[in-house]
C-alpha cells in the first residue's frame, strides 16, 4: 500500500492540493479531502481500453493497434485543409505545448474548451484588463466576497471552504463569520442560500446592472431608473455601499456572465467595475475557471503563440479572432474539414449544429474516456489520464502553476507520447 | 480606366483570404500579374487564377481601377483589406473583414456582408445594400481605436457591436442594429433608422441617433430634453456618465 | 567543436583591448587560448566583435509578462513571422511571444538575459516560459522584499533566519538573485495602500523599507550571492522620488560587499530620478542621481530607457500600476501573489510631444552620460516599461552621438530644454564604454564576470560581430549606420555555435539557466522553516509539498553555489 | 399546456461527477433533466420526474422534469451535457461562444421517450 499525501486534485479550477491517495496493487483505493467532483474522477474506472477505428460513423468501431490509429490520425491532420484541433482542458500543459507544435506544422486552427466556458473573459481582459490576486489573497484578506453567475457549491465545492468563504486567514481570522458573502444570480441557486445577500436579477440584464452599479458609485445614481433588470434601485445603492465598505473586496463570476447576453462584454463591465471600486478600497475580480488546467491551456498558448486561444496557424503564423476563429465558429460554417478533439469532449458541449458538422467530417478523438465525442469519430485512441496517471504542470484558476502527481501507473500510452508519434508521422507524409 | 473582373472558378467551402484583391494591389497589373497574386484557401498557399477567372480591361494605377466581383463571395474573406483608392463592385454576399483598414475609394456591395466589414476603417466609402453582420466598423480585439474615419452605409440590419470603440467616420444603418452599438464610441457618428437595444454604453464622445425604438436603454445617460436635429425631435441624452462622457445619444 | 575568429576589431574592455585586430579561439563551447588547424575559420573582416550581450534587467519571462501578451493581442498581432524550417512562428513587439524573446535578442547580439522579478509562488510559471525561449543563457530574479517571512525576520532582527530564508526562497524559486521591489509596498497593496518612503511602517509587520531593504542587503552578503540585492525603490513614477532614491542609495554605506562588486544594484533609474513635485513642474534630477554614483563606489544601476512608442509597464510596484492605469484611462491587470508581492500590468504609448515623456527620455540619456563609470550605468530599457529591448541599437546610437540626440531634441517636447541638462551634454560614448555598459559591466553587476561579457580565456564562447569596422566609422557622424549594425549583428555566436548570422537565426540551441544555491548552516534552516511551515499551514493557500520549482522545470541548470560567509555589517 | 420559459445551461454536481461517464444512466439521469419551480410545473399540470419536450428554433430534445424552487417564474434550466445542447442557440455572436443560456424555449407535457445519449448523437449522423 502506497500513501501520497498532497497530491492535486485533476477535476475543477481549485486545483485543490491537499489529497490523500491510497494505492494498493496499483489501484486507488481510497481517497480523503476531495470532493465528490475530484473523487468521481480519481476512483473513476470507466475507460476506451483500446484503439478503434471505423469509416463510416453509422457502423461499429474495430479495434487497431496504436501504430494503425496514429498513422490514420496523422493522414487526416495531413489531408486536411482546415483542421480544428480541439480539447485540452483536461490535459497537462506538455500535453499543450505538443499540440500547438503540433497544429503549426499542420496548419490547423487550435481551439481549447474555455471557447464554450471561459473565452469571453479573456476577450474581456483585451479590453480592460484583469484585476486579480492569487487565492491565497482572498483567503487572507477578502471580507466581501461576491459570486456573480457562479455556483461554487455545484463548480467548484471547495472553492468556499479552501479559499473565499469559510477559509480562516491572516486578516479573517474568523472565517465565515467575518466575510460578507454576496450572490448575484438569476435563480436561488444553493449557493445563494449561503450568502448573506442574495442580489436576484433578470436574465441577461447582467451587463444593464452592472453598468447601473457603476453610475451609482460614480456619484450618478440620479441617472439610474427605479429599477435595473429587476433589482430596485435601493437595492443597488445599499449594494454599493456594502462594496464600498470592504478593506479587500472579490468577485468570482462563471458562466452566468460568459455565456448571457452582451457575452464578455458583461465581463468587461464588471472589470471596470472592480477598476473603479479600486478608487475607494482592494478589489479583484477572478474567473470561476472550470477544468483543472483550462487556464493553463491559456498560458501556454499565449506565451508560445501570443493569443490565448482559438489560434489559427493557417497561414503559418498566428491568427486570433474569436467569431472568427474558434471551434464553433468554424463548426457551424462548416468550414472544418477534419477535427481532432483532445481531452476535451466538443461531442456533449457544443451546440447540435457544430456536432451535426463534427459527425460529417473526419474526426480523430484522443482521451481516456468514451463519450460523445467518441460516437462522432473514425480514429479512437485511449491515452493515460493526466494527473492520475501521468504527471505535470497545471495552472489554478488564478494562475498558480502546480506539478500534478502521478498517482498511478499508466496503462496506457500518455497525451504527449501519441502527439509526439502523430507529429512525427506527419513529418513523414510531408517527406521531411 | 483598368476594369478587372473576377468570378469564383467553383463553390467556395473554406474561406478564402484575398486581401490581395484590392484596387492597390491590382492598378496596371496584366490579367496574368494578378492571377499569380497570393490568396490562401485555409492552410493551402493558392493564387488567385487558380481560385478565381481574372478579366482586365483597360490598365491604369489604384485611383482608377474597379473591381467587379461577379459570383458568390460569401467565402472570400478581407477583400479590399487595406485599400487607399479606386473602386470595388461586389454584386453578391461577401465574408468578413471586408475594406478593414481602407483609407480611400469606395466598396459597393449589392448583397449582405459578414463580421468586421470596415474594421478599424480610415477613410473612404463602404455601402452595403443587404445586411451586415457583427462588428460593423468596430476594431479589432485590444486596440482602443475602431473606425477612425471614412463612411459606411448599410441598407439593411447590421447585428451587435456597430462600431465597437469607434474614433470617427460615420456609420449609418438602414434597419435595426443587434445590442451595444456606438459601444466606446470614442468620436464617431452612428445613425440607425430601425431598433436598437443597449446603444452608447461606455462613449466618450461622438454620436449615436436611433430612430426607431431602444429596447433596453442603458442605465447611464442624462436625459437633457428634446432637441431637433435635421428638423427631426429627439429625445437627447448625454453619457456615458460614468467616465464623464460627453456622448450623444439622440432617440426619437 | 573548434572554431577561429579572425581579423576582428575586439572591444574587450576587461582584457583591456580596444579595436585590435585580435584572433579568438573557441573550443567545446568556451574561449581557449588557441585551436587546432581543424577549426572553423570565421573571417570577421575587420568588422566589431564583442562578447555576446548580457542584460541584467528584463521582463521575459514568468506571470506578468503573460499577462501582458494576455490582455494585448493588439501588441501580439504586429511583428508576426510565421514559422520556417528552423524558427518557430513570432509574434509581439513590446510582448513578444517566447520564441521572439530569444530569437530577437539572439539577432542583436545578445546571449544571456536575466528576468527581473519573479515571486517565488509563481517561479514555476517564469521557468515554463524560461525552458522555451531559445538560444539565450537566462536567469530570474526572485522578489523578497514584500514577503512576509522577510518581514517578520527583519522585525525580529534575525538575519540569521532571513538569510536561510532567502537561501531557500531562492532554491525554491530556481532564483538567480534579491529582488527587491518598493520595499514594503507589495504587503499595503493588499489592502489598496502604499508606502511613501523609507521610513514608513507596514502596519501588522511593524517593519519600514529603510529596514527591508538594509536587512536584504547584509544577507546577500552574508550568502556571498553573485549579484547584490537589485532594487526597485519606493515612490517609483513619482514627481520628486529621487529624493527617496538617494536616501536608498545612500543605504548602501551600511554594507560590506563580500566580493568585487556593489551591494546594491538600483535598477530603471529613468523612473527614479524625478524632481518637481507634479506633473506640471515634473523635472529631471538625473544629475543628482549621476552625482552621486561618480561619489561611490558600492552601487550600481542601470538606465531604464525610454523609447517613444509602445510600450508595456509590467512591475512587482502593483500600486504605482494602478495609479498609472487612471492616469491614462488605460487597461489595467494586478496580480497580488499571497504573502509575497503584488504585481501590475498597463500599457502606456510614449509620446514625443507630451512634456514628461520627453523628459523621462532625457533623463534616462542623462543618467547614461552623466555618469562617468559606465560600469555603474548599465544599457537597459525596462523591457518593456521603457520599451521593448529591441530598441537597444537606437539607445546605443543615442549614447554614441550627439549629433543624433540633438536631431532628435528638435523633434521633442521643448521641454527638455528647461527641465534636463540632455541638450548641454556632448559627451560619445566609444565603442568600449558600449561593451561595458552591455557587457562587461552588466557582466560584473551580475557577478558573472569569470565567464560572461568578455573574451578572455574561460569564458563562454558567446560572441557578436556586428557589420561596423570601427576604424572606418565615425559613430558620431554615421549613427545611423552604429543604430542598424547593432540590430542585427552579422554574426552571434553562443556557446561556440553560430546562432545568427546576417540577422538571421541559423540555429537554435537551448541556453542554460542560471540559479543560486546557496548553503547556511542547519540550524538556521530549521529554525527557519518553522515559520515557512506555520505560515503554509495557515495562510498560504498551497501545500508546502507543491511549493517549490521541481527538478523538470530547469532541464540546463547552470548552478551556482553560494552560502553563508560571516561578515562584519555595521 | 405549453409553457413558455427561459432556459439556461449550466454546471450541477451530478453532471459533474458523471462527466467522465458519459454512456452511463448515472450521467444521463444526472444532465437529460429540465428544473422548473412548482408553480411553473403545476402550470404544466404534470408531476416532477414526467417527461417534458423542450422545443426552441433551435432544436427539441426530450428530458425528465425536475422541481427547483430556486428557479425563478419562466425559468427552466437543464444541465450543461448533450441533452441541453439539442436545445441551444448556436450563434456565437461574433465573439466564438454560442447562446448557451437565455434561449427562448417552449415546454410541453410528452409521452416520448427520453433518448439515451447514443441514440441523441445518432440523430445528428
Amino acid at each position: 500500500m502506497t500513501i501520497i499525501t498532497d497530491a492535486l486534485c485533476p477535476f475543477c479550477g481549485c486545483v485543490c492540493d491537499d489529497l490523500t491517495i491510497i494505492v494498493e496493487n496499483n489501484k486507488i483505493t481510497d481517497i480523503k479531502n476531495a470532493c465528490k467532483l475530484g473523487a468521481s474522477k480519481i476512483m473513476g474506472h470507466h475507460r476506451i481500453k483500446a484503439p478503434m477505428m471505423r469509416a463510416d460513423k453509422k457502423s461499429d468501431f474495430k479495434e487497431v493497434s496504436f501504430d494503425e490509429a496514429i498513422n490514420e490520425a496523422a493522414q487526416i491532420l495531413f489531408k486536411s485543409k482546415r483542421p480544428l484541433m480541439y480539447g485540452w482542458a483536461s490535459a497537462l500543459c506538455e500535453v499543450h505545448k505538443k499540440g500547438i507544435l503540433l497544429a503549426e506544422e499542420v496548419g490547423a486552427i487550435i481551439d481549447n474548451t474555455a471557447t464554450v466556458c471561459h473565452a469571453p473573459s479573456t476577450l474581456a481582459v483585451h479590453e480592460k484588463g484583469l484585476p486579480s490576486a492569487t487565492l491565497g489573497q482572498v483567503k487572507n484578506r477578502s471580507d466581501v466576497t461576491v459570486f456573480w453567475g457562479s455556483n461554487p457549491v455545484h463548480a467548484h465545492p471547495r472553492h468556499m471552504g479552501r479559499y473565499s468563504v469559510f477559509a480562516k486567514g491572516f486578516f479573517q481570522e474568523k472565517g465565515r463569520k467575518g466575510r460578507k458573502v454576496i450572490v448575484v444570480d438569476v435563480r436561488k441557486t444553493e449557493t445563494a442560500a449561503m450568502a448573506d445577500e442574495f442580489v436576484q436579477l433578470q436574465q441577461g440584464s447582467d451587463y444593464l446592472v452592472i453598468s447601473a452599479l457603476r453610475a451609482i458609485l460614480s456619484g450618478h445614481a440620479d441617472v439610474v431608473p427605479e429599477s435595473v433588470g429587476g433589482v430596485p434601485k435601493e437595492q443597488l445603492v445599499k449594494l454599493v455601499d456594502t462594496l464600498k465598505a470592504a478593506k479587500f473586496g472579490s468577485i468570482f463570476f462563471g458562466m452566468g456572465l460568459t455565456q448571457s447576453i452582451s457575452r464578455y462584454k458583461n465581463i468587461d463591465n464588471a472589470i471596470s467595475l472592480i477598476t473603479e471600486l479600486n478608487a475607494f478600497t482592494k478589489y479583484v475580480i477572478s474567473p470561476m475557471r472550470g477544468h483543472y488546467n483550462v487556464t493553463g491551456f491559456g498560458q501556454v498558448c499565449t506565451w508560445e503563440t501570443g493569443f490565448a486561444t482559438a489560434v489559427d496557424f493557417a497561414r503559418g503564423a498566428p491568427y486570433y479572432n474569436p467569431g472568427e476563429t474558434a471551434a464553433n465558429d468554424v463548426l457551424l460554417r462548416k468550414e472544418t474539414d477534419a477535427a481532432m478533439i483532445i481531452a476535451g469532449d466538443a461531442g456533449a458541449h457544443f451546440p447540435a449544429d457544430s456536432v451535426r458538422h463534427l459527425a460529417r467530417i473526419p474526426v480523430v478523438q484522443i482521451d481516456p474516456y468514451w463519450n460523445p465525442t467518441t460516437e462522432v469519430s473514425n480514429v479512437v485512441i485511449p491515452v493515460a489520464i493526466c494527473g492520475v496517471e501521468v504527471e505535470g504542470t497545471a495552472y489554478r484558476m488564478d494562475g498558480v502553476s502546480l506539478r500534478m502527481r502521478k498517482m498511478i501507473e499508466p496503462t496506457l500510452p500518455t497525451d504527449v507520447e501519441v502527439l509526439d508519434r502523430i507529429t512525427e508521422r506527419v513529418r513523414e507524409l510531408r517527406g521531411e | 480606366m483598368q476594369t478587372v473582373t473576377i468570378k469564383p472558378r467553383k463553390e467556395i467551402k473554406i474561406s478564402v483570404e484575398a486581401e490581395n484583391i484590392s484596387p492597390d494591389k491590382f492598378g496596371g497589373k496584366t490579367e496574368k500579374e494578378i492571377q499569380s497574386l497570393v490568396a490562401w484557401m485555409g492552410n493551402q498557399k493558392t493564387t488567385l487564377g487558380e481560385l478565381f477567372s481574372v478579366k482586365v480591361e483597360g490598365s491604369g494605377p489604384a485611383a482608377d481601377t474597379k473591381i467587379v466581383l461577379e459570383g458568390d463571395f460569401s467565402r472570400v474573406k478581407r477583400i479590399g483589406e487595406g485599400m487607399t483608392a479606386g473602386l470595388i463592385m461586389i454584386n453578391g454576399n461577401v465574408d468578413m473583414h471586408l475594406g478593414a483598414k481602407m483609407s480611400g475609394g469606395k466598396i459597393s456591395v449589392k448583397g449582405n456582408v459578414d463580421s468586421w466589414a470596415g474594421r478599424e476603417m480610415k477613410g473612404g466609402e463602404l455601402i452595403v445594400e443587404g445586411n451586415a453582420a457583427y462588428y460593423l466598423g468596430a476594431g479589432y480585439r485590444g486596440e482602443s481605436c475602431g473606425m477612425r474615419g471614412g463612411k459606411i452605409t448599410v441598407l439593411g440590419n447590421a447585428l451587435d457591436f456597430v462600431g465597437e470603440h469607434m474614433c470617427g467616420g460615420e456609420i449609418f444603418v438602414k434597419g435595426n442594429t443587434g445590442i451595444l452599438p456606438g459601444l466606446s464610441n470614442n468620436g464617431g457618428k452612428i445613425v440607425i433608422g430601425g431598433n436598437t437595444s443597449r446603444p452608447g454604453s461606455e462613449m466618450s464622445k461622438g454620436t449615436i441617433i436611433v430612430n426607431g425604438k431602444v429596447d433596453e436603454m442603458m442605465p447611464v445617460f442624462k436625459l437633457e430634453g428634446d432637441e431637433a436635429v435635421d428638423g427631426v425631435t429627439y429625445k437627447k441624452y448625454t453619457g456615458d456618465v460614468i467616465g464623464n462622457g460627453k456622448g450623444l445619444l439622440y432617440v426619437k | 567543436m573548434e572554431l577561429l575568429i579572425k581579423n576582428g576589431a575586439v572591444f574587450d574592455p576587461v582584457n583591456g583591448i580596444k579595436g585590435d585586430k585580435t584572433d579568438i579561439s573557441v573550443k567545446d563551447g568556451k574561449i581557449v587560448n588557441n585551436v587546432s588547424s581543424k577549426a572553423t575559420v570565421l573571417d570577421a573582416g575587420g568588422r566589431l566583435v564583442m562578447a555576446g550581450g548580457v542584460d541584467a534587467h528584463s521582463h521575459i519571462a514568468g506571470a506578468k509578462v503573460n499577462v501582458g501578451r494576455m490582455m494585448r493581442p493588439e501588441d501580439s498581432r504586429s511583428g508576426i513571422s510565421p514559422r520556417t524550417k528552423i524558427t518557430r512562428p513570432c509574434t509581439g513587439y513590446t510582448v513578444p511571444n517566447v520564441y521572439a524573446m530569444g530569437y530577437r535578442y539572439a539577432q542583436m547580439g545578445y546571449t544571456t538575459v536575466f528576468e527581473a522579478a519573479q515571486a517565488i509562488m509563481k517561479a514555476r510559471h517564469t521557468h515554463e516560459e524560461l525552458e522555451e525561449i531559445p538560444i539565450i543563457d537566462k536567469g530570474a530574479l526572485t522578489l523578497f522584499g514584500s514577503n512576509w517571512p522577510t518581514m517578520d525576520f527583519v522585525r525580529e532582527k534575525n538575519m540569521d533566519k532571513l538569510a536561510a530564508y532567502v537561501a531557500w526562497g531562492l532554491l525554491a524559486s530556481r532564483g538567480f538573485g534579491i529582488k527587491c521591489v518598493n520595499p514594503g509596498g507589495g504587503e499595503m497593496w493588499g489592502f489598496g495602500k502604499n508606502v511613501t518612503g523609507l521610513d514608513d511602517v507596514v502596519p501588522s509587520f511593524d517593519v519600514t523599507p529603510r529596514e527591508i531593504i538594509v536587512s536584504l542587503m547584509k544577507v546577500n552578503e552574508m550568502l556571498g550571492l553573485p549579484h547584490s540585492v537589485h532594487l526597485h525603490c519606493n515612490n517609483l513614477g513619482n514627481p520628486g522620488n529621487y529624493k527617496t532614491t538617494l536616501a536608498s542609495m545612500e543605504l548602501a554605506n551600511q554594507v560590506k560587499a563580500s566580493k568585487d562588486r556593489q551591494v546594491m544594484h538600483v535598477t530603471h533609474l529613468l523612473f527614479n530620478s524625478w524632481g518637481g513635485t507634479n506633473w506640471g513642474d515634473f523635472e529631471s534630477k538625473a544629475d543628482e542621481i549621476a552625482n552621486f554614483l561618480n561619489n561611490h563606489d558600492n552601487i550600481t544601476g542601470d538606465m531604464g530607457q525610454m523609447i517613444f512608442g509602445s510600450a508595456t509597464t509590467m512591475t512587482a510596484d502593483g500600486p504605482k500600476q494602478y495609479a498609472n492605469a487612471k492616469l491614462l484611462h488605460a487597461k489595467w491587470s494586478n496580480g497580488d501573489v499571497e504573502l509575497e508581492d503584488a504585481s501590475g500590468v498597463v500599457p502606456i504609448y510614449y509620446v514625443k510631444q507630451i512634456s514628461v515623456h520627453a523628459i523621462m527620455w532625457a533623463i534616462g540619456l542623462e543618467l547614461a552620460l552623466l555618469t562617468k563609470d559606465p560600469y555603474k550605468m548599465l544599457l537597459t530599457t525596462d523591457h518593456p516599461n521603457g520599451g521593448p529591448f529591441v530598441n537597444y541599437s537606437e539607445v546605443i546610437s543615442l549614447l554614441m552621438s550627439n549629433k543624433k540626440r540633438q536631431e532628435e531634441i528638435k523633434t521633442v517636447h521643448e521641454a527638455v530644454h528647461a527641465k534636463t541638462k540632455l541638450p548641454g551634454l556632448d559627451r560619445e560614448l566609444d565603442f568600449s564604454e558600449i561593451a561595458i555598459m552591455t557587457r562587461a559591466g552588466t557582466s560584473k553587476v551580475l557577478g558573472l564576470l569569470d565567464t560572461k561579457g568578455h573574451l578572455g580565456v574561460g569564458a563562454d564562447a558567446d560572441i557578436s560581430i556586428y557589420d561596423i569596422k570601427p576604424d572606418q566609422i565615425d559613430p558620431s557622424v554615421e549613427h545611423a549606420k552604429i543604430k542598424s549594425a547593432f540590430s542585427s549583428a552579422a554574426y552571434t555566436i553562443k556557446g561556440g555555435q553560430v546562432v545568427v548570422k546576417d540577422g538571421q537565426i541559423t540555429a537554435t540551441p537551448l541556453g542554460r539557466t542560471y540559479w543560486v544555491d546557496a548553503k547556511v548552516p542547519q540550524q538556521h534552516h530549521d529554525e527557519m522553516m518553522k515559520d515557512i511551515v506555520r505560515k503554509f499551514k495557515n495562510y498560504y493557500s498551497i501545500q508546502l509539498a507543491n511549493y517549490m520549482v521541481q527538478d523538470e522545470y530547469v532541464s540546463h541548470p547552470q548552478v551556482i553555489k553560494a552560502g553563508a560567509i560571516p561578515v562584519e555589517v555595521n | 399546456m405549453t409553457l413558455n420559459a427561459i432556459l439556461i445551461t449550466g454546471r450541477t454536481i451530478n453532471q459533474g461527477a458523471t462527466i467522465e461517464n458519459k454512456t452511463s444512466s448515472d450521467y444521463q439521469e444526472a444532465t437529460a433533466l429540465c428544473e422548473l419551480n412548482s408553480k411553473d410545473i403545476g402550470l404544466l399540470g404534470i408531476k416532477p420526474g414526467s417527461r417534458i419536450s423542450v422545443k426552441t428554433d433551435h432544436g427539441d430534445v426530450v428530458v425528465k422534469l425536475k422541481e427547483n424552487n430556486g428557479n425563478p417564474d419562466g425559468l427552466a434550466f437543464i444541465p450543461m451535457g448533450p441533452w441541453a445542447n439539442a436545445v441551444v442557440d448556436p450563434d456565437t455572436k461574433g465573439c466564438g461562444m454560442p447562446g448557451f443560456k437565455g434561449i427562448k424555449a417552449r415546454l410541453e407535457p410528452t409521452d416520448n421517450k427520453v433518448l439515451s445519449m447514443k441514440e441523441l448523437i445518432a440523430r445528428y449522423k
